[in-house]
């Protein structure tokens, strides 16, 4: 125990180097170093510490809990480290507090995440190093006509660098769902400020706006769910906690658990992980806090509202349209918060409140999380800006990745969460380099860049092998290979008890096609054929060390991830089997559109199921790759640029042309008007209502203001006027004629001594009527 | 005891002397003029941080430290402190009567540290300084006698006495429409003087200290000569303006506030709804709110920082201090409309922000919308009959406390922000900024601290407030909490907005772009105490949380004593069922069985 | 028959009990012959005036030992035809104090100039001992004489300006519209004496109670109720109330604003005083036949016509003083409005009088506290407005724009009795109004108090821009004259305006008293 | 033949002459006339407090105001007088500066 009780002190450190570095940036900022370079040392140091401390803290927890053995037989069964490090604020039993949460998937993602940080950082010290002198900045054309010119901003960069990194981590230890909203939040402030690093284009500038916002919106759902769990269990806390004087009080998941069975059948006995108060004796007594008005019904509301702010977080349809624009950012923060880590933070946080979702919500999960894979691939290929295909390839992956956790693969989402990171990292970085070199985000300028940036060339073909999932069907194969396979084999599984949503396990298959594509159309369009645009290719040239050395590490885990250690059952899949958790009423009929039915994930491993879907994968991914070498790969298909280059052959190649226009009549055309469809409703539908809903919410505040102004105010003013006339119409009684106001005495005393005799006759009438 | 009562007036009414002082300077000494003021707000500052800094030697010989020792306010404490009456015109059984608990301390600092801050914000004003200067401390004497004054009548004279000095620091300080916005808020807020007039009279009419039992009354602090009354055989009432016991005669069984007086509403229901008016429109809420952007607009910078950081609070303070717990029963009524016009403020403010072209008055109207949650929070009564757990109510009421004081220092700020690009460019046309963060980047990376405390971002202070604000509202109607929360969305929208438009962009179009010099190192230590503040507050709340909640707290659970003690009567009564009894009853046998594994 | 010894002892009694008229009256005289001995003092006929006040002052103030109680033990002195009571007592005080200061207003304020002082001060002394006479009146003749003794030479001193013509159109409005309403009164008086069989207040008391305790009014009722409301027109004159109150505008402007302070202040004490004598003297001081039902109709009828007449003249003053341009009608408006406010506690007091008598008294101390308070935030006003007259030569309000830069003292003291005025704590016009409130919610009257809290927020307007002018507004003359504090003017103004404060603050002792002089018990 | 006089003849007389005077006061325009009218409505009322305290008009019993009444019309008719003479005096001083006795013209002072 004494080694597994260092593992939250050694979590807390990792935490806050990179807190420690950010307000170290920020207080001495430029009197450190000019131009920045020693803000950038720190910062990557702080974020290397973390990572050390973390895989530090992992050993001890596998060496405590080991991979290979069963644990929930064993004499001691796993048991997720809890508690609380600070708390916010205490109100009778309910502790709005930070603290940690221990499991292998906390552990694992801290590993990756600080891992995938420290590569970044590195790579951003070649990336922006022109930061470190004065920019000229082209994008922006002052008033004057010239371009602007301003100061480099390299520390502050890596200052939001670790700004991210200790919200990441803070995101991913939480304790409390309260926690991991704050550090929600400050994630998306973090991505605010690096989508906006260049701020003084309005492009960015606007794109961090819109990204904040899609989020808020998303977040607002997240609130009411954490409104709805915390006034019905009386906690945000997963596990068990103690309040400050002592008493201890039941967790999120238990109250689901409460939830789930029956009284009857809720006995100590079943030594679930989060209430064997017997089997633990160092667990003290727990008592139940709250009014106690969770209901399964407030509990799929809640898992709904949750699920908004992950949807929004992790680009989901329908708020997905702030990350293709996020794509302002400078190119690492895209590979690290928008590729790698924190859009993942959706995926991760539906992992991580898994026991408290039920069918109704994890079906919701899955068929968005096909809407938006299908739509996202499909859009993706007809893009020409290379971070524009990966950041719909992101929101594809994503998709699959929710997909996975909305058919109850849990490890298998979560899995591929962690594969996506490093191939996904890796592609980003890829482009980064790329786009380093020629200086353009342009695919129609570059080609041919294999000569010139070789390693570039090799580490991205990796990265697109691991994302088409390339492998030896049945054996092995790139990282991305083991984990889309998961997902699919738990899709298949799915189709095959809920029939009425087989179309989910199809639409993932084409995507898979599709992924391979264009991935490899956008391989295929940088690195190989002729230059395109001679100028950008003779000015490139391969990315500085710092920049090839993350790409080479990244590219070895792409490959290497799925694997398993040789010899040892010890793998990546395995080390999240040992955290899996079950939703709520798995393999249990629930009565929704039919009979649902979340498939335990175990069932997907069966070899009948495996074998089938890994072949009908593979052959998806042969067709996409077969594809994309014809058209751009060997280019057979595209006549248009053989007849500008070889003159002579030029009937030949109108031939081609000819079936190239066939092959465009039969499938490039409808794949186009699909994608165009799906990017015109992108655009036209979605981007347009979120567009106008702004607009409309504008409108609405400019009502509201005219309101203000004419209405609220005006009635004011109105009955100041009026008030004022009256004064006035008082005046004019005051003729400054004497024999007027003598009148008025008569007046007064006529009407009065009318008034009295009413009154005084009315008395009289009591007066007589009581005697 | 006395002690204390004298500190708390030096703290009160030293501004006033200092003030005093003033009078007598040659006006043309302005530097000296400035200085003096600042050095009186620093006292006083310094003063009412001791309430709350670790104590000196309590055995100590020197007498002085003796006595600072003894102001110390004990945290934890939930009850009234230093808290002392003395007879000041008896025939109306007036005390002069203050005292500190946890709930008017964190507003007593926020008064003098804001007040502080203004002080040396104040140098930016350059006309008739020294009327200036003697206005704005007897201004803090009248907002700090607000907080303190726990005498109904003493409440309302504090209250009243602010209102001239805030007069004319709009009127003669401020901008091109300042007479006619230094009138309008004159005329709001005696409106809602006027209306809390009727109510105290009300309530001091109804009121009986004798029905009182003696010990209820001893805990009440009542003045010497008040009790020895009390005790005397008399057939004759013995009204008072004591707070407290006002209070715990709202709440005593058989209370004679629940006399009926008019359209067969009690006194509570009518006293209720008179100073909940006259108190949202210090807040102010929606409709009664249109004093404020031209108040705001219209004043000067460090006077706007005042009105938003402190006067504002004031409502709320009202409504916690005295509505509620005098008038438990107005308050369960008309929880509905108290929560009604806190999301109607919310929605309504933050949509009026969006629209605004002005850089203040967009800053004015957020003003109103984040009031609004400590109107939400202080009205989401989430008590329901047959369930007194109260403690959903005591993280909204606690929510919007704090909101309170994070709203202090966000708006001040914000107000601060404006002033320090206003005094350089000499406008506020929000389209006509842009690029200030590449001439002022120091001066941006403040604001945009500050705005994102206004935006509720965590780790800032305006977080806190907020969310237990919006999960207490849950609790007490889910309809409100969802438009609520859907107002987090709007604020980012306007903020970042806001944002984009003045600080980001490429360069500054506006006029006098020459003029957007760096920040001063007296401005620069402005803004970053605020944003020190801002930060401060939001990783740790307890330091608020500490002092504030037990009293709060306190409030909260003899009220919920109150619910339960009518809804019983109402139960032996057999006037009204109560169908959540049977519900809750049942969760409970639901979940009751989870208890049996720790035996 | 008739016992001489005693005849002559209460007449020994009654002349030491009315020592501060006596001095008065023997102040005219020696006024009068002083002209004739030093025609060349200019300074004597102040100097005169001001001794003679301030031993009257002192031979009527309070701390010549207590004060018997009205309408329980006040003492009747000549026969009965006036009594020496607090009432009177305080009011007397109140109407020598404020001459006391009126003298040392007139000597700085230079208005009439020393020619026409002894006449001006003789008409004024005259007024003076008229009402001295009203507030201590038990007998109708005497109230009756007393108003005109105060009324007539108000004429004359609205007129005294000889140059003005708006003078003499003032004046005649006064005279006509005072005649005439005096002939009502008196008109008034006559029939209710005969219907009543007397004039003594404590006998038609009795008399009214018999009346009322039979429950047959015996057709009286209309007769009763008529004269009652002639009386009540005469009294409503001198306190202008609404619709009675149009001489007030036009008579304040067109007569020097010294004349103004006097009508606007210490006239309304008396007529209020006379008032409350009046109408809680014909119920007996609640003290007969206290729980008879045959009162609930007199009663009603008093607390409907005193409460429907305060507040229109309350609402009334305040609004048309809305538009006005010339300060000294702006707060001849302002007096009417005040006058509504101060006729408040007396119904206050009449619907309270047959539940609780003591509250009654309590309702007059309030309105006794009041007309202190009033006292010098009106003169405070005055004189004011008077400084700034002798040195601008105008009373237009748009003239005084930007005083605050030559005269901040000045300003500052305006400023404190307009905003006292209004009726803003911590200034004593708060501490009046939120006496008179709590009389109103302690008698019931709750329509009452919410207009006259109404009237509190509407009166705000007009005194502001008052002070909006002086201070936020550019000058517009040039050079912009120039009242100092540190003069005679100033200190005069600055001694006005303290108790202003004073009494805003510390107002117990002051209200301890009133109440004594009302006889609320403790 | 004739009914005896009873006081109700002289309260009528007196009512007669109040309003006469009233009216006097409202209609004439001359301010001597106006005086004039003030003095009937004195005079309405000294005549009821005459019929009121007139041993004549209540045989059988004592008159309510036995002296009072006639000691309150001498005292209404010396002030009577000295009202007159003030009032006249005010109305030659009105006459000096507006030239008329016609108190319409005296409308300066208004609004």
């Amino acid at each position: 125990m004494s080694s597994l009780s260092l593992v939250p002190q050694l979590l807390l450190i990792a935490w806050m180097l990179p807190l420690a570095s950010f307000v170290f940036i920020f207080l001495t900022g430029s009197f450190l170093d000019r131009r920045g370079r020693a803000s950038g040392f720190i910062a990557t140091a702080a974020i290397a510490g973390s990572f050390l401390l973390s895989v530090v803290a992992a050993a001890l927890w596998f060496g405590y809990y080991p991979l290979d053995s069963n644990h929930q037989a064993s004499s001691h069964p796993i048991r997720p480290l809890s508690g609380d490090w600070y708390t916010l604020a205490e109100f009778g039993s309910i502790k709005l507090a930070l603290g940690y949460y221990i499991d292998a998937l906390t552990l694992a993602m801290y590993v990756m995440v600080s891992f995938i940080a420290t590569l970044i950082h590195i790579y951003s010290f070649g990336y922006m190093h022109e930061e470190l002198h004065e920019v000229n900045d082209p994008q922006v054309i002052l008033g004057d006509g010239t371009t602007l010119r301003r100061p480099g901003r390299f520390a502050r960069f890596f200052q939001y660098l670790s700004l991210f990194g200790f919200s990441m981590l803070g995101l991913v230890i939480a304790n409390n769902l309260l926690m991991t909203f704050v550090f929600w939040e400050l994630v998306g402030i973090c991505s605010y400020f690096l989508i906006g690093f260049y701020v003084e284009r309005s492009s960015a500038t606007s794109a961090g706006n819109k990204a904040f916002i899609v989020n808020r919106v998303g977040d607002f759902g997240m609130v009411l769910g954490l409104a709805a769990l915390l006034t019905s269990c009386g906690t945000l806390h997963f596990d068990h906690y103690q309040t400050t004087n002592g008493a201890h009080y039941a967790g999120l998941f238990f109250y689901a658990k409460a939830i789930q069975h029956p009284a009857s059948e809720l006995e100590p006995a079943e030594g679930s992980r989060s209430e064997d108060s017997q089997s633990n004796p160092e667990t003290p007594p727990v008592t139940l806090s709250g009014p106690k008005g969770l209901t399964y019904g407030l509990l799929v509301l809640a898992g709904l509202a949750l699920l908004c702010g992950c949807l929004g977080k992790s680009a989901q349809f329908p708020l997905h349209v702030w990350l293709p624009d996020a794509m302002e950012g400078p190119t690492p923060v895209s590979a690290l918060i928008h590729a790698a880590t924190m859009v993942a933070a959706g995926v991760y946080l539906v992992g991580r409140i898994y026991p408290l979702l039920t069918p109704e919500v994890l079906i919701v999960v899955a068929v968005i999380g096909t809407i938006t894979l299908f739509m996202a691939a499909t859009i993706a290929l007809t893009a020409t800006d290379i971070k524009k295909v990966l950041a719909y390839s992101t929101i594809s992956q994503l998709g699959y990745m929710m997909l996975g956790l909305g058919t109850g693969g849990w490890v298998a989402g979560l899995f591929h969460l962690f594969t996506h990171a490093f191939f996904k990292a890796l592609l980003f970085l890829g482009s980064g380099s790329v786009i380093h070199a020629c200086g353009t985000n342009e695919m129609p300028q570059m080609g041919g860049l294999l000569r010139k940036m070789p390693w570039t060339a090799i580490t991205m073909l990796i990265g697109c092998l691991a994302i088409a999932g390339a492998g030896i069907p049945l054996w092995a194969g790139f990282s991305g290979y083991h984990s889309k396979d998961a997902i699919l084999a738990q899709v298949y599984l799915f189709h095959t008890t809920n029939r009425f949503l087989g179309w989910i396990y199809y639409l993932a298959l084409v995507s898979a096609a599709l992924t391979a594509f264009y991935m490899f159309r956008l391989w295929f369009l940088t690195f190989i054929g002729q230059p395109r645009n001679e100028h950008i290719f003779g000015h490139a040239h391969e990315s500085p060390k710092s920049m090839t050395v993350p790409l080479v590490v990244l590219a070895f885990f792409a490959v290497v991830a799925g694997w398993s250690v040789p010899g040892t059952h010890w793998s990546l899949s395995a080390l999240l089997e040992q955290a899996r958790v079950t939703p709520l009423l798995e393999n249990s009929q629930v009565p929704l559109f039919g009979n649902v039915v979340i498939p335990h994930e175990h069932e997907s491993h069966e070899a009948q199921i495996h074998q089938l879907v890994s072949l009908e994968a593979f052959t998806a991914g042969i067709l996409g790759f077969a594809i994309a070498v014809v058209f751009y790969g060997a280019r057979w298909l595209d006549p248009a640029k053989v007849c500008q280059r070889f003159f002579g052959l030029y009937r030949f190649l109108l031939n081609k042309w000819y079936f190239d226009e066939l092959y465009s009549r039969l499938f490039v055309r409808p794949v186009t008007w699909v994608a165009s469809v799906a990017a015109w409703i992108d655009r036209a539908v979605i981007d347009w209502t979120v567009d106008h809903a702004a607009v409309a919410v504008r409108s609405l505040a400019h009502l509201d203001d005219w309101l203000d102004r004419i209405l609220v105010d005006g009635a004011v003013n109105r009955l100041a006027a009026a008030i004022y006339g009256m004064g006035e119409w008082f005046r004019q009684w005051q003729t400054g004629r004497i024999r007027n106001y003598i009148l008025w005495i008569v007046v007064g005393l006529v009407s009065l001594f009318i008034l009295g005799s009413i009154y005084f006759g009315l008395g009289m009438h009591l007066v007589v009527g009581a005697s | 005891m006395v002690a204390g009562l004298v500190f708390l007036s030096i703290v009160v009414f030293l501004p006033a002397f200092g003030a005093l002082v003033l009078m007598f300077f040659p006006s043309h000494a302005e530097r000296a003029i400035r200085r003096t003021t600042l050095g009186v707000t620093l006292v006083v500052f310094l003063l009412t941080l001791r309430l709350v800094l670790p104590g000196l030697h309590a055995a100590s010989q020197n007498p002085l430290e003796q006595v600072l020792h003894d102001v110390r306010f004990a945290a934890g404490e939930p009850g009234y402190q230093h808290a002392y009456a003395v007879p000041w015109i008896s025939s109306f059984h007036i005390d002069y009567f203050l005292g500190v608990d946890g709930i008017s301390l964190p507003l007593v600092l926020l008064t003098s540290f804001l007040s502080v801050l203004a002080a040396a914000a104040s140098w930016s004003v350059t006309k008739h300084v020294k009327a200036y200067s003697i206005l704005f401390l007897l201004l803090e004497t009248g907002m700090l006698g607000v907080f303190l004054a726990l005498d109904f009548f003493l409440f309302y004279v504090f209250w009243e006495v602010m209102l001239l000095p805030m007069y004319f620091l709009i009127g003669v300080w401020g901008g091109p429409r300042r007479e006619y916005a230094a009138i309008k808020f004159f005329l709001f807020t005696l409106v809602g003087s006027v209306l809390m007039l009727i109510a105290i009279l009300l309530l001091y009419f109804a009121s009986d200290v004798r029905q009182l039992p003696e010990n209820a009354r001893r805990e009440s602090f009542l003045s010497q000569e008040v009790m020895v009354k009390s005790l005397a055989p008399s057939e004759k009432p013995l009204h008072t303006f004591n707070l407290i016991a006002l209070a715990k005669l709202g709440q005593m069984p058989d209370s004679p506030f629940q006399e009926p007086v008019l359209g067969g509403k009690s006194v509570a229901w009518w006293a209720f709804l008179l100073l909940l008016i006259g108190f949202l429109i210090k807040v102010p809420a929606v409709p009664v709110h249109t004093w404020l952007p031209d108040a705001h607009v219209e004043a000067p910078t460090p006077i706007s920082m005042i009105l938003a950081g402190i006067l504002l609070k004031m409502g709320g303070y009202g409504i916690i201090r005295i509505c509620y717990p005098i008038c438990p029963q107005g308050g369960y009524e008309l929880a509905w409309f108290v929560c009604l016009l806190g999301i109607v403020s919310m929605v309504y403010g933050a949509l009026a922000a969006m629209a605004q072209q002005d850089f203040k008055r967009l800053v004015a109207y957020s003003s109103v919308s984040h009031m609004g949650y400590v109107v939400l929070g202080l009205g989401a009564w989430s008590l329901m009959p047959g369930l007194y757990d109260p403690q959903y109510w005591k993280m909204g009421m606690n929510g919007a406390m704090f909101q309170m004081i994070a709203h202090g220092i966000s708006s001040a700020g914000m107000f601060f922000v404006v002033g320090v690009l206003y005094d350089r460019v000499h406008h506020r046309d929000l389209n006509q900024f842009g690029g200030i963060f590449g001439r002022m980047p120091v001066y941006t990376a403040l604001s945009i601290v500050i705005f994102f405390a206004a935006l509720g971002l965590p780790g800032l202070c305006g977080f806190v407030g907020e969310i237990l604000v919006i999960f207490a509202a849950f609790s007490y109607s889910r309809a409100l909490a969802v438009i609520g929360a859907s107002v987090m969305v709007l604020t980012a929208g306007y903020i970042l907005w806001t944002i984009r438009r003045v600080y980001l962009g490429a360069e500054y179009r506006g006029p006098h772009a020459e003029a957007l010099s760096p920040l001063t190192t007296r401005e620069f230590l402005i803004a970053a105490t605020l944003s020190v503040a801002a930060v401060v507050f939001g990783v740790y709340p307890q330091a608020i949380f500490r002092y504030m909640a037990p009293s709060v707290n306190r409030t909260i659970d003899e009220l919920a004593e109150w619910m339960k003690r009518e809804a019983n009567l109402h139960a032996a009564s057999g006037h009204i069922s109560h169908p959540s009894d049977l519900e809750s009853g049942q969760t409970e046998d639901l979940l009751s069985h989870r208890d049996a594994p720790s035996q | 028959m008739i016992d001489l010894h005693r005849t002559l002892d209460h007449l020994s009694f009654s002349l030491s009990a009315w020592g501060p008229e006596l001095v008065l009256c023997a102040g005219i005289v020696v006024l009068l012959l002083s002209r004739m001995v030093f025609p060349l003092g200019r300074y004597l006929p102040f100097v005169i005036s001001l001794i003679v006040c301030c031993l009257a002052l002192f031979l009527a103030g309070p701390w010549n030992g207590t004060w018997p109680i009205v309408g329980e033990n006040s003492v009747p002195i000549f026969s009965g035809l006036l009594a020496w009571d607090g009432l009177g007592a305080f009011l007397k005080t109140l109407i020598l104090g404020f001459s006391a200061l009126f003298v040392v207003f007139l000597w700085l304020s230079g208005f009439p100039k020393p020619a026409h002082a002894t006449d001006f001060l003789v008409l004024y002394l005259g007024a003076v001992v008229g009402m001295c006479v009203m507030v201590s009146a038990e007998h109708l003749l005497l109230a009756f004489l007393g108003m005109e003794m105060a009324s007539v030479p108000s004429y004359v001193l609205a007129g005294f300006d000889r140059r003005a013509r708006q003078s003499a159109e003032a004046a005649m409005k006064f005279a006509v519209f005072g005649a005439a309403s005096a002939g009502v009164m008196l008109y008034g008086i006559s029939l209710l004496g005969g219907v009543l069989g007397t004039f003594s207040i404590p006998q038609m008391a009795d008399q009214l109670m018999l009346l009322a305790a039979s429950g047959d009014y015996h057709g009286q009722a209309v007769i009763l109720v008529l004269s009652s409301l002639m009386i009540l027109v005469g009294l409503a004159f001198k306190l202008s109330a609404v619709p009675f109150h149009f001489w007030l505008p036009d008579v304040f402007e067109g007569a020097a604003a010294e004349v103004g302070t006097f009508l606007s202040v210490v006239s309304k004490a008396a007529a209020l005083g006379l008032l409350t004598r009046l109408v809680l003297g014909l119920l007996g001081y609640g003290v007969l036949e206290a729980t008879n039902a045959g009162v609930l109709p007199i009663v009603t009828f008093l607390v409907v016509t005193l409460s429907l007449l305060s507040a229109a003249t309350c609402t009334y003053g305040n609004l048309a003083a809305y538009g006005q341009n010339n300060i000294k009608r702006l707060l001849g408006y302002s007096t009417i409005a005040h006058a509504g406010y101060m006729l408040m506690p007396i119904a206050a007091a009449v619907a309270v009088l047959f539940r609780d008598a003591s509250l009654a008294r309590w309702a007059i101390a309030t309105l006794l506290f009041y007309l202190v308070t009033y006292l010098f935030m009106n003169f405070a006003a005055f004189a004011t407005v008077t400084f700034l007259r002798n040195a601008f030569r105008s009373e237009t309000i748009a003239d005084f724009a930007g005083l605050i830069r030559t005269s901040p003292g000045v300003v500052v003291c305006m400023s404190l009795a307009l905003f006292s005025l209004v009726g803003l704590p911590p200034l004593a016009g708060f501490a009046g109004k939120f006496a008179i409130f709590s009389s109103l919610v302690f008698g019931g009257l709750w329509s009452l108090f919410v207009i006259a809290a109404i009237n509190t927020v509407l009166s705000l307007f007009y005194y502001v821009r008052i002070i909006k002018t002086m201070v936020f507004d550019v000058p517009v003359r040039d050079p912009l004259p120039q009242v100092r504090l540190a003069s005679p003017k100033g200190i005069f103004l600055a001694v006005l305006t303290v108790p202003v404060i004073v009494l805003g603050i510390l107002w117990q002792p002051v209200f301890m008293l009133a109440c004594r002089a009302a006889g609320y018990p403790w | 033949m004739f009914s005896p006089i009873t006081p109700a003849h002289y309260l009528f007389v007196g009512i007669v002459l109040f309003v006469t005077g009233m009216i006097c006061l409202l209609t004439k325009r001359n301010i001597i006339a106006i005086l004039i009218g003030v003095e009937l409505i004195l005079n309405a009322a000294n005549i009821n407090f005459i019929a009121f305290s007139s041993p004549v008009l209540f045989p059988k019993r004592v008159p309510p105001l036995v002296l009072d009444g006639q000691i309150f019309v001498l005292f209404v008719m010396i002030l009577a007088a000295a009202e007159a003479a003030v009032a006249l005096a005010i109305a030659l001083h009105f006459y000096s500066r507006f030239g008329t006795v016609d108190v319409d013209q005296g409308d300066e002072l208004k609004g």
